[in-house]
C-alpha cells in the first residue's frame, strides 16, 4: 500500500538528501544539488505519470486504504502533475538563475520540500493534514522568497509571511470552527455531519468566512491581495515563478477539495457559491486594470496572475448552478494546469533575462527579441497564451471556464462577460510587453542565452503550444479529474 | 452557570480579533507576528474545546500539529526579520517601501 | 451540603474568568504595550493562560506542549528578535488610538462572533476524555491517524530549520 | 483538398521565415511561390465545387472531443469567392511587399501566417474552428502594423487588437451559447438546432454575433479603429485589411448572421440598414475632409462596406447578391487603390492630395491608374463596382425604398470627395514634389496592378459568370425566410 | 466532589510546603557543600569560622543579603527589572513539584511528569532575559543572550533524550518511571536506565549541566568577559532570589538524572528488604534518592573544580552538531529496537 505514496517519498528522500550532502560539498560543487534534485522531480514525475496512466481508467487508485486521511483520486494526480511539472521547470531553470548565488543546497531543498507538502494538499481529504501540507509548502516558500537576502527580497519575504501567516491562522480558525460543528476533521464526514440552518447556521457562515478570507490570501484574492506585487515582484525570478505557478495553485486544490466534499451541504451552497462570484468578479477585474498601470514586468505579472486566479474562482461561484459541475470543475482545472506553465514560464523568462543583468521594468525589455531571442519568444508565446489567444494553452481553458459561465446563465453569464471583458484588458498589457520586445529601436547586441534557462522556457512554450494545439487529452484529462473529485 | 463550550469559543474569538486587530495596527514587525501567535492560540482554544466538549481527541491531535507548526512559523517568520533587519536597519514595515511602483 | 454543591460550578467558572482574564491582558498588552519588550512579555503570560486553559479542559499533555514550545521557545525567539533588532529603541507605539475604526470594526465583528456562536451553548457539558495523554500520543505518534501529517510536521520543522539557518546567518564577505 | 488551402500557406510562413537566413530574395520568393500556389489551389477547388450553393463539408476531424468540435472545412459560392479573392489579394500583397528590407523572413512569415487564419475564416464549417481562425488573423496584422507600419504603428496596431478582439470576443459568446443549445459547435447541428429554438434566445446570440462583425465591417460606431489601422499599416497589409480583413466581417454576417439565424435577422435588418446607411454617409463625409490619400480611401472603405451591409439588410436575392459581388468587387478596387498609395510614398514621397498636383504629367503610369481607381471605387458603369452597388440599391429599393433613396444620394458624395481628390492631385498644378517623382514602374509593381485593373473591368462588363455563382448561394439565403 | 475539591486543595498545599522546605534545606547545605568541595579541591580550607565546620555559612551569608541595599539601575526597565528574580525563583520551583523522591512522595504526581519539568523549566530563561534586558547594561544583556542561547539550543537534545525512556515505560510521569526501575539482574544488578540508555545519558547529562549553566558550560557568568553575567547588576535580596534559584536547578536537576536514569528512590537489596516497614520504607527511600542526588551534585562540583570554561561557539557547535545527532540517533534506536 505504500507504493502509492511513492511519488512522495522519492521527494522526501531526495530533500533529505539534498540537505545532507549539502554539508558535504564546497561551495563550487554544489551545483549538482540542482541536478540531483532534478532528477528526484524527473523520478517523481514519472511515477506520478503511471500513477495517472492506471487512475485513467479507475478515476480512483486508493480512497482511504493508505489512511483516512488521503484520496489518491485523479483529481489529486492531476493537481499532483502540475506541481510536478512546475517544480521540474523551476529548478531547471533555476540551474541557471541562481548560478551565481549562494546557499544552493537550501534552495533546492526547501523547493523540493515545498512541492512535496503541495503533493499531500493535493491528496488531503482531512482538515489536519490540508491544514499541515498546506503549512508545510507555505512555510518553505517563506523562506524561499528572501533567497538573496538582498533589500528587495527580504522585504518581498516579509510582506509574504506576514500575510502568510495571517492566512495560516485565519484557515486554522476557520478549520476548528467546522470542527466543533461537526465533530469530525474529515472531509467527508463534515459533509453529513453539519447541522442544517439551525440556530448554529451563522456559525458556519463564519467557518466558511475564514476559510475563504484565509486561502484568499493564499490565491491572492481581491481584496486579500495585496501582498501578491510586492512578494512576486521581490523575490527572485525562479522563486516567483514557483510562487505563482504552484504555490497560488495548492491553495486552489486546498478550496476545491474543502468547498466541494466538505461543505457544499444544500444550506451553504449558494451562500458561499456567492461570495466566490462577487470575489471573481472584483478579484479579476482589479487584478486586469491594475495591471495596466504598471511598469515593472514581475509587478504586471502579478497583478496578471490576480487577474486569472479571478477566472478560476469564476468555476467556485458556478457550482451552485446548474451548469454541470464536472465541466465548471474540470474548466477549472485546465486554467489552473495551463496558467501554471504560462505564468511560470513567463516568470522564468524574466529569470532569463536578468542572467545578463537585464531589468524587469519595460523598457528593461526593448529589444530583447534580437538581444534573447529564444527568451523572448518563449516571453511572447506565454503572453499570447495568458491573454487567451487560440492555439495556445491559455485559449483552450479559458473557452472551457467561459463555456461553463454561459451554461450557467444568468448572473453567471454577468461572471463570463466580465471574463470577456478583463481579457481584451489583459490583451492591452501583454501585447505592451511584446511590443517592447520586439518594436524598439534600442540597439542592443545578441546574447547567448543560458542553455538550461531555455531550455525550461522551451519545454513550457513547447506545451502551451501543445495544449493550444492538440487540447484533445488534455481537456478529457481536466474532466475527468473533476469528475473524480465528485465520485 | 457553568462552563460552556460556548464561554471557550467566545473567549477563542475575542483572542482572535484582538490578535487581528494588532497585526493590522502594528507598525512594528516583531508586534505583528506575536499578533498572528494569539490568533493561531485562539484556534487552539477552539480546537482543545471542542475535543473536550465532544470528547473526541481529534481536536486536541490537530491543536498539537498547530502548534508545532506555529513555532515554525515563527522561527521563519524571525529568520527573516533578521535578515530584513539587516539590509534596512528597522522593522518598521511602514517605513519599508522599496517596491512601490 | 446540597447547597455546597451547588458551588463548584461557580469555582469552574471562576476558574475560568480568571484564566480568560490573564488571557486577555496578556493579549491586550501584546497588541497595546508601548514597549515591545513588554509585549512580548504579555505575550507570554496569555500563553501560559492558554496552556492552563488546556489543563481546565483536561489537555494537560497540550498544555505541556505549549509551555515548553510556545512560552520556551517562541517567546524566547521573540525576546532575542527583539534585543537583536533594537526594536524597543527604535519603534515604540505612539500614544492615542491610530487605528480607532479598526478597533470599532473589531468590536463589531466580536458582537458577531457572540451572537453566532451562542448557539453553542447547546453543545452541553464538557466530556471528560480520559487518559488523554496516552491517547493523544497515540492518536499522533502510533502509526494511526495522523501518522502521515506528522511526518509531514517532520519535515516542516526541518524545512523550518534549513530555512532559518540560511536567513539567520550573516553575510560573512567573501 | 481544402486543407491544404490552410496548410499551405503556413508551410509557406515557415519556409519564408527560414528563408531569411539565406537573404531577402529567398524570403519573398518562397511567399510569392507559395501564394502563386495557392492561387492555383483555389482555382482547382472552384474547378471542383463550381456553382454549388450547397456546403461541400469536407475533412472532418475530431478535434476536442468532449466539446464535440470538430476540424471541419467546407465550401459553398460565397466562400469560394472568398478564397479566390485571398488568394488573389496575397498575389498582390506579396509583390507590393518586394521592397520591405527590415526582417523580410519574420516579415513574409507573418504574412502567410495570416492568409492560412483567413482561409481558414472562409473554410470553417465548425463555429468553434471558424472563431479561432477569425481570432489567429489578428495576431500577425498587430505584428505587421506594429513591426513594418508608420509613424504611429504602435498606437494603431493596439488599437486593432483591443477592439477587434473584443468585438470577437462577444462574438465567442454567442457561439459559445449555441453550442450549448446544440450540443456541437457543427455548422450543421446548430442549424438544425436553432430551427426549433425560440425567438429570445436567438435574438441574444444575434447581437453577440453582431458586435463581432459590426467591429470587423466596421460598422460606424465600431470603426475607431479603423482610419489609424489603415493609416498606419504597411501598404500590403492595409491591402489586406481592406481588402481581406473587412470581408470577414460581411462573411460572418451572411454566414452565422443570416444563414443561421435567417428571422431574428430579418426582425433587425431595419435597424442594420440605418446602421449602414449612417456608416456610408458618415465615412462619406469625413473621406470629404482627409487630406492624406490614404487615410481618404480607408474611409471610401468604410463608406463602401457600409453599402455592402445594405445589401445584405435588403434581405432580397438582388440585394444579397450585390453584397456577395461587393465583397470581391471591393477587395478588387480598395487593393489597387492602396497599391497606388503605396506607390505613391515610393515614388513621390507623399500621400497628402495637395502635394501631389500634377502627377498625371509626371508620372503618367501611375496617374492614369489612379484615375481608373477612383472611377471604379465611385461606381463608375463598366466597372465592377457599378454592378455590385446597382445590384445592392436594386435589393434595397425592394426592401426599404426610402432607405434606398437615401442611399442613393450618397453616390454623388463618394463621386465628389474622389473627383476633387484627383482634380487636386493628378490634373492640378504640378507641385515639387511631384517635379522630382520617379516615374519608373518595375514589374513587380506593374503585373499586380495590370492584373487588378484587368479584373476589375472584366468584372464589370461581364459580370455574369460570378453572379451566376454567386446567385446560387443569395438564393438559398433568401429562400430560408420564404421569399425570393 | 466538594471533599474532593477540599482534599485536593489540602493535599497541593502540603506538597508546595513540603517542596518549598526540601529544595530550601538543600540549596543551603549545597552554598556551604560547593565552597567546601572547591576549596578542598584547592587543597584551601574553605569556610570554617561559623559554626562546626563552617556549617552556619550560608546563614551568615543569607542574613548579609537581606540586610544589604537593594540597588536599582537609573536607566533599568523598573518593571521588567524587579520582575525578573521573582520570575526566575518561581520557575525553578515549580519543576520540583512533579519530582517524586519516594514512591507517592511527590507534591504532583501530573500525568506528563517529564514533559511538565522541562516545559517550566525551559520558562527559566525567560527570567534570564527579563534580567538582561531590564538591567539596561551591556554585560548583562550578552550574558543573558549567552544563557538563553544555550538553554534553547541544549533543550532539544534534553528533550530528545527523555523519549527512549518515555517510549519504554509508556508513561510520563516520573513515578511510573522510577517504577519500571525497580526490578534487578540477578538481583544485584538494578535495571536502571542507565543501562537500557547509556547514550541518552551522556546526552541528557550534558544537556543537564548545559541548563544549568555549570562548568564547563557556564558561560552565561563568565566572569572575566562577562561580570556576572545577566545578575551583574542585581544586588542584595535579588541577587539571593537568583542565586536560590540557581542552586534549585542544579539540586532539581541532580534528582530529574537520579529519576530517570539512576533508578530513583531504589537500590539493589535494599529496596526490597524495607518493602514492608511502613513509615520507614519512606525514609529509607528518601535517604537512597538524596543519596544518589547528592553523588550526583558531587561529581559536578568535581567537574568546576577539574575543568576549564569553553569558548562559547564550541559550547552552541556542541549542542547541534554533537548532541542533537546522538539524540537522535538514540530515538531512532529505541524506536527500531522496541518495535522488534
Amino acid at each position: 500500500m505504500l507504493e502509492l505514496l511513492l511519488p512522495e517519498l522519492v521527494i522526501a528522500i531526495f530533500a533529505l538528501a539534498v540537505i545532507f550532502i549539502d554539508m558535504t560539498l564546497r561551495e563550487d560543487d554544489k551545483e549538482f544539488l540542482g541536478y540531483l534534485s532534478l532528477l528526484g522531480l524527473v523520478v517523481a514525475l514519472a511515477l506520478v505519470l503511471m500513477q495517472a496512466k492506471s487512475a485513467y481508467t479507475s478515476q480512483l487508485l486508493d480512497a482511504g486504504v493508505l489512511s483516512d486521511l488521503i484520496r489518491l483520486d485523479l483529481f489529486a494526480i492531476f493537481f499532483k502533475l502540475v506541481f510536478l511539472l512546475v517544480a521540474l521547470l523551476v529548478v531547471l531553470g533555476s540551474l541557471d538563475a541562481t548560478r551565481k548565488d549562494r546557499y544552493k543546497g537550501e534552495y533546492y531543498s526547501l523547493m523540493l520540500l515545498s512541492t512535496l507538502g503541495m503533493m499531500f494538499a493535493a491528496m488531503a481529504v482531512d482538515l489536519v493534514l490540508i491544514f499541515v501540507a498546506v503549512e508545510l509548502a507555505s512555510i518553505a516558500t517563506f523562506a524561499l522568497a528572501a533567497y538573496r537576502k538582498n533589500r528587495r527580497t527580504t522585504e518581498a519575504a516579509m510582506k509574504y509571511f506576514v500575510i502568510g501567516a495571517f492566512s495560516s491562522g485565519l484557515i486554522v480558525f476557520g478549520m476548528s470552527l467546522l470542527y466543533g460543528l461537526s465533530g469530525s476533521t474529515n472531509l467527508y464526514e463534515i459533509a453529513t455531519a453539519l447541522p442544517g440552518a439551525g440556530e448554529l447556521y451563522w456559525v458556519m457562515v463564519l467557518g466558511v468566512v475564514f476559510l475563504i478570507a484565509g486561502f484568499g490570501y493564499k490565491v491572492a484574492a481581491v481584496p486579500f491581495h495585496m501582498w501578491a506585487p510586492d512578494t512576486y515582484h521581490g523575490a527572485a525570478s525562479p522563486v516567483s515563478a514557483f510562487l505563482a505557478a504552484a504555490t497560488k495553485k495548492m491553495a486552489f486544490v486546498a478550496l476545491l477539495r474543502i468547498f466541494v466534499v466538505g461543505l457544499s451541504t444544500p444550506a451553504l451552497l449558494q451562500d458561499w457559491a456567492l461570495l466566490f462570484g462577487v470575489l471573481a468578479a472584483v478579484t479579476m477585474t482589479l487584478g486586469n486594470v491594475v495591471a495596466l498601470a504598471q511598469r515593472n514586468i514581475k509587478r504586471m505579472l502579478a497583478y496578471s496572475s490576480i487577474g486569472q486566479a479571478g477566472y478560476v474562482l469564476i468555476i467556485f461561484a458556478l457550482l451552485a448552478s446548474e451548469a454541470d459541475v464536472s465541466l465548471s470543475v474540470g474548466a477549472g482545472l485546465l486554467h489552473i494546469l495551463t496558467h501554471a506553465i504560462m505564468k511560470g514560464g513567463a516568470f522564468l523568462a524574466v529569470a532569463a533575462a536578468s542572467y545578463y543583468a537585464i531589468g524587469s521594468e519595460l523598457e528593461d525589455f526593448s529589444n530583447l527579441g534580437r538581444r534573447l531571442p529564444l527568451t523572448a519568444l518563449a516571453m511572447t508565446i506565454f503572453l499570447l497564451s495568458l491573454a487567451g489567444i487560440p492555439f495556445f494553452a491559455g485559449f483552450v481553458s479559458k473557452f472551457m471556464i467561459l463555456t461553463a459561465s454561459v451554461a450557467a446563465g444568468g448572473f453567471y453569464l454577468f461572471l463570463g462577460i466580465l471574463l470577456v471583458i478583463n481579457s481584451v484588458v489583459s490583451l492591452y498589457y501583454y501585447a505592451r510587453v511584446i511590443r517592447y520586445m520586439y518594436f524598439s529601436d534600442r540597439e542592443v547586441k545578441r546574447e547567448r542565452e543560458p542553455r538550461l534557462l531555455a531550455a525550461a522556457l522551451l519545454i513550457a512554450a513547447f506545451l502551451v503550444v501543445y495544449i493550444g494545439v492538440f487540447p484533445d487529452a488534455f481537456v478529457s484529462l481536466s474532466l475527468s479529474a473533476a469528475s473524480s473529485l465528485f465520485s | 452557570m457553568s462552563v460552556t463550550v460556548f464561554h471557550y469559543v467566545f473567549l477563542a474569538m475575542l483572542l482572535f480579533s484582538i490578535g487581528a486587530y494588532g497585526l493590522l495596527s502594528a507598525r512594528n514587525a516583531v508586534r505583528m507576528l506575536m499578533s498572528i501567535e494569539l490568533m493561531l492560540n485562539a484556534a487552539n482554544i477552539n480546537l482543545v474545546a471542542f475535543s473536550s466538549y465532544l470528547g473526541s481527541l481529534n481536536g486536541q491531535a490537530f491543536a498539537a500539529f498547530t502548534i508545532a507548526i506555529a513555532a515554525a512559523e515563527a522561527g521563519v517568520g524571525l529568520a527573516i526579520l533578521l535578515a530584513l533587519y539587516r539590509n534596512f536597519r528597522t522593522v518598521n514595515l511602514r517605513e519599508i517601501k522599496e517596491l512601490r511602483w | 451540603m446540597r447547597a455546597i454543591r451547588g458551588v463548584v460550578p461557580v469555582i469552574d467558572l471562576l476558574v475560568f474568568l480568571v484564566i480568560s482574564a490573564l488571557v486577555i491582558a496578556g493579549a491586550v498588552g501584546v497588541v497595546m504595550a508601548e514597549r515591545i519588550f513588554h509585549a512580548v512579555l504579555a505575550l507570554a503570560l496569555s500563553l501560559l493562560g492558554v496552556a492552563a486553559l488546556f489543563i481546565t479542559l483536561g489537555a494537560e499533555f497540550l498544555a505541556a506542549i505549549q509551555v515548553l514550545v510556545y512560552a520556551g521557545g517562541v517567546v524566547v525567539l521573540f525576546l532575542f528578535a527583539t534585543m537583536l533588532t533594537r526594536s524597543d529603541l527604535q519603534l515604540r507605539r505612539p500614544k492615542g488610538d491610530e487605528l480607532a475604526p479598526v478597533g470599532a470594526v473589531v468590536f463589531a465583528i466580536i458582537a458577531l462572533f457572540y451572537v453566532a456562536s451562542s448557539g453553542f451553548v447547546s453543545l452541553g457539558e464538557r466530556g471528560s476524555v480520559a487518559g488523554s495523554v496516552e491517547n493523544v500520543g497515540k492518536l499522533i505518534f502510533d502509526l494511526g491517524t495522523y501518522a502521515v501529517p506528522f511526518e509531514l510536521v517532520g519535515l516542516l520543522l526541518l524545512a523550518a530549520m534549513v530555512g532559518a539557518i540560511f536567513l539567520a546567518k550573516k553575510e560573512e564577505a567573501r | 483538398m481544402l486543407a491544404y488551402l490552410v496548410l499551405l500557406p503556413l508551410l509557406g510562413a515557415l519556409g519564408s521565415y527560414l528563408g531569411e537566413r539565406y537573404g531577402l530574395a529567398r524570403a519573398r520568393s518562397v511567399a510569392l511561390g507559395t501564394s502563386l500556389l495557392t492561387a492555383l489551389l483555389s482555382v482547382l477547388v472552384l474547378q471542383r465545387y463550381l456553382g454549388g450553393a450547397e456546403m461541400f463539408p469536407e475533412q472532418s476531424q475530431v478535434w476536442i472531443s468532449d466539446f464535440g468540435i470538430g476540424f471541419i472545412l467546407g465550401v459553398d459560392a460565397m466562400s469560394l469567392s472568398l478564397v479566390l479573392l485571398t488568394a488573389l489579394l496575397y498575389v498582390v500583397a506579396v509583390l507590393a511587399s518586394w521592397n520591405i528590407s527590415t526582417n523580410p523572413g519574420r516579415y513574409f512569415g507573418l504574412l502567410m501566417t495570416m492568409e492560412a487564419g483567413l482561409m481558414g475564416v472562409f473554410l470553417a464549417l465548425d463555429l468553434f474552428l471558424f472563431y479561432v481562425f477569425w481570432e489567429i488573423v489578428l495576431i500577425p496584422a498587430f505584428f505587421l502594423i506594429n513591426g513594418w507600419g508608420g509613424e504611429r504603428r504602435s498606437y494603431a496596431a493596439m488599437k486593432v487588437l483591443i477592439y477587434t478582439h473584443l468585438g470577437s470576443l462577444f462574438m465567442f459568446i454567442g457561439i459559445i451559447m449555441l453550442y450549448l443549445k446544440a450540443g456541437s459547435f457543427s455548422f450543421f447541428a446548430i442549424s438544425d438546432m436553432l430551427s426549433a429554438a425560440d425567438a429570445g434566445f436567438k435574438s441574444l446570440v444575434f447581437l453577440l454575433l453582431f458586435v463581432g462583425f459590426a467591429f470587423k465591417i466596421p460598422l460606424v460606431p465600431f470603426h475607431t479603429w479603423l482610419p489609424d489601422a489603415y493609416t498606419e499599416a504597411p501598404t500590403p497589409v492595409t491591402i489586406l485589411l481592406a481588402g481581406l480583413l473587412s470581408k470577414m466581417g460581411a462573411y460572418g454576417l451572411l454566414r452565422l448572421g443570416v444563414t443561421l439565424l435567417p428571422e431574428t435577422f430579418q426582425s433587425y435588418a431595419y435597424a442594420i440598414a440605418l446602421l449602414a446607411l449612417v456608416s456610408v454617409f458618415y465615412a462619406a463625409f469625413t473621406a470629404l475632409a482627409q487630406r492624406d490619400i490614404k487615410r481618404l480611401v480607408a474611409f471610401s472603405s468604410v463608406s463602401h462596406m457600409g453599402f455592402l451591409v445594405l445589401g445584405i439588410a435588403s434581405f432580397d436575392f438582388v440585394g444579397i447578391s450585390g453584397a456577395i459581388f461587393q465583397m470581391v468587387s471591393h477587395g478588387l478596387i480598395v487593393a489597387l487603390l492602396f497599391f497606388l498609395t503605396g506607390m505613391l510614398v515610393e515614388k513621390v514621397g507623399s500621400r497628402e492630395i495637395p502635394r501631389l498636383g500634377g502627377l498625371i504629367t509626371r508620372a503618367p503610369f501611375l496617374g492614369w491608374v489612379l484615375v481608373f481607381a477612383s472611377l471604379a471605387s465611385l461606381g463608375l458603369p463598366g466597372l465592377s463596382g457599378f454592378v455590385a452597388e446597382l445590384s445592392i440599391l436594386l435589393g434595397l429599393f425592394s426592401t426599404y425604398p426610402f432607405l434606398a433613396y437615401l442611399a442613393v444620394l450618397s453616390l454623388p458624395l463618394t463621386a465628389g470627395y474622389y473627383l476633387w481628390m484627383l482634380q487636386r492631385s493628378t490634373f492640378g498644378a504640378t507641385s515639387e514634389l511631384v517635379e522630382g517623382a520617379r516615374g519608373d514602374v518595375r514589374w513587380h509593381e506593374a503585373v499586380p496592378v495590370l492584373l487588378l485593373v484587368v479584373l476589375i473591368t472584366l468584372l464589370g462588363l461581364y459580370p455574369a459568370p460570378l453572379m451566376e455563382m454567386i446567385g446560387s448561394t443569395s438564393r438559398e439565403i433568401v429562400a430560408l425566410i420564404g421569399g425570393i | 466532589m466538594v471533599e474532593d475539591l477540599l482534599m485536593k486543595v489540602l493535599r497541593g498545599l502540603v506538597g508546595v510546603v513540603a517542596v518549598i522546605l526540601f529544595l530550601s534545606l538543600n540549596v543551603l547545605f549545597l552554598t556551604w557543600m560547593e565552597r567546601k568541595v572547591i576549596a578542598r579541591i584547592h587543597v584551601r580550607y574553605g569556610p570554617n569560622r561559623a559554626g562546626p565546620y563552617g556549617l552556619l555559612q550560608p546563614i551568615a551569608d543569607m542574613l548579609k543579603l537581606l540586610t544589604k541595599e537593594d540597588i536599582v539601575p537609573e536607566k533599568a526597565d523598573k518593571l521588567v527589572y524587579n520582575l525578573a528574580p521573582v520570575v526566575a525563583f518561581l520557575f525553578a520551583l515549580l519543576p520540583a513539584a512533579a519530582i517524586g523522591i519516594g514512591s507517592g512522595l511527590i507534591a504532583a504526581d501530573v500525568g506528563v511528569g517529564v514533559l511538565y519539568i522541562t516545559a517550566v523549566a525551559s520558562l527559566s530563561t525567560l527570567a534570564v532575559l527579563m534580567a538582561a534586558w531590564g538591567s539596561n547594561n551591556k554585560y548583562s544583556l550578552l550574558g543573558g543572550m549567552r544563557t538563553a542561547a544555550q538553554s534553547l539550543s541544549y533543550e532539544i537534545p534534553l528533550v530528545l533524550s527523555m523519549i527512549g525512556i518515555v517510549a519504554i515505560v509508556g508513561s510520563l510521569s516520573t513515578q511510573d518511571i522510577v517504577a519500571a526501575q525497580s526490578q534487578t539482574w540477578f538481583g544485584i544488578i538494578p535495571k536502571w536506565f542507565i543501562f537500557y540508555q547509556p547514550l541518552a545519558f551522556i546526552v541528557f547529562f550534558a544537556a543537564v549541566v548545559a541548563e544549568m549553566g555549570r562548568i564547563p558550560f557556564d558561560l552565561p557568568e563568565s566572569e572575566s568577559e562577562l561580570v556576572a553575567g545577566f545578575h551583574t547588576e542585581y544586588s542584595g535580596m535579588k541577587f539571593a532570589m537568583f542565586m536560590f534559584a540557581e542552586y534549585i536547578h542544579f539540586v532539581v536537576g541532580s534528582a530529574l538524572v537520579v529519576t530517570l536514569f539512576l533508578g530513583g528512590w531504589h537500590l539493589p537489596v535494599i529496596s526490597p528488604m524495607v518493602e514492608n516497614l511502613g513509615m520507614l520504607k519512606y525514609l529509607v527511600q528518601v535517604a537512597i534518592f538524596v543519596a544518589k542526588m547528592y553523588v550526583i551534585i558531587f561529581v559536578l562540583m568535581w567537574v568546576r573544580g577539574t575543568l576549564t570554561r569553553t569558548k562559547v561557539d564550541h559550547v552552541l557547535s556542541f549542542g547541534w552538531k554533537g548532541l542533537l545527532p546522538l539524540a537522535l540517533a538514540n530515538v531512532v534506536i529505541t524506536g527500531v529496537v522496541l518495535s522488534i
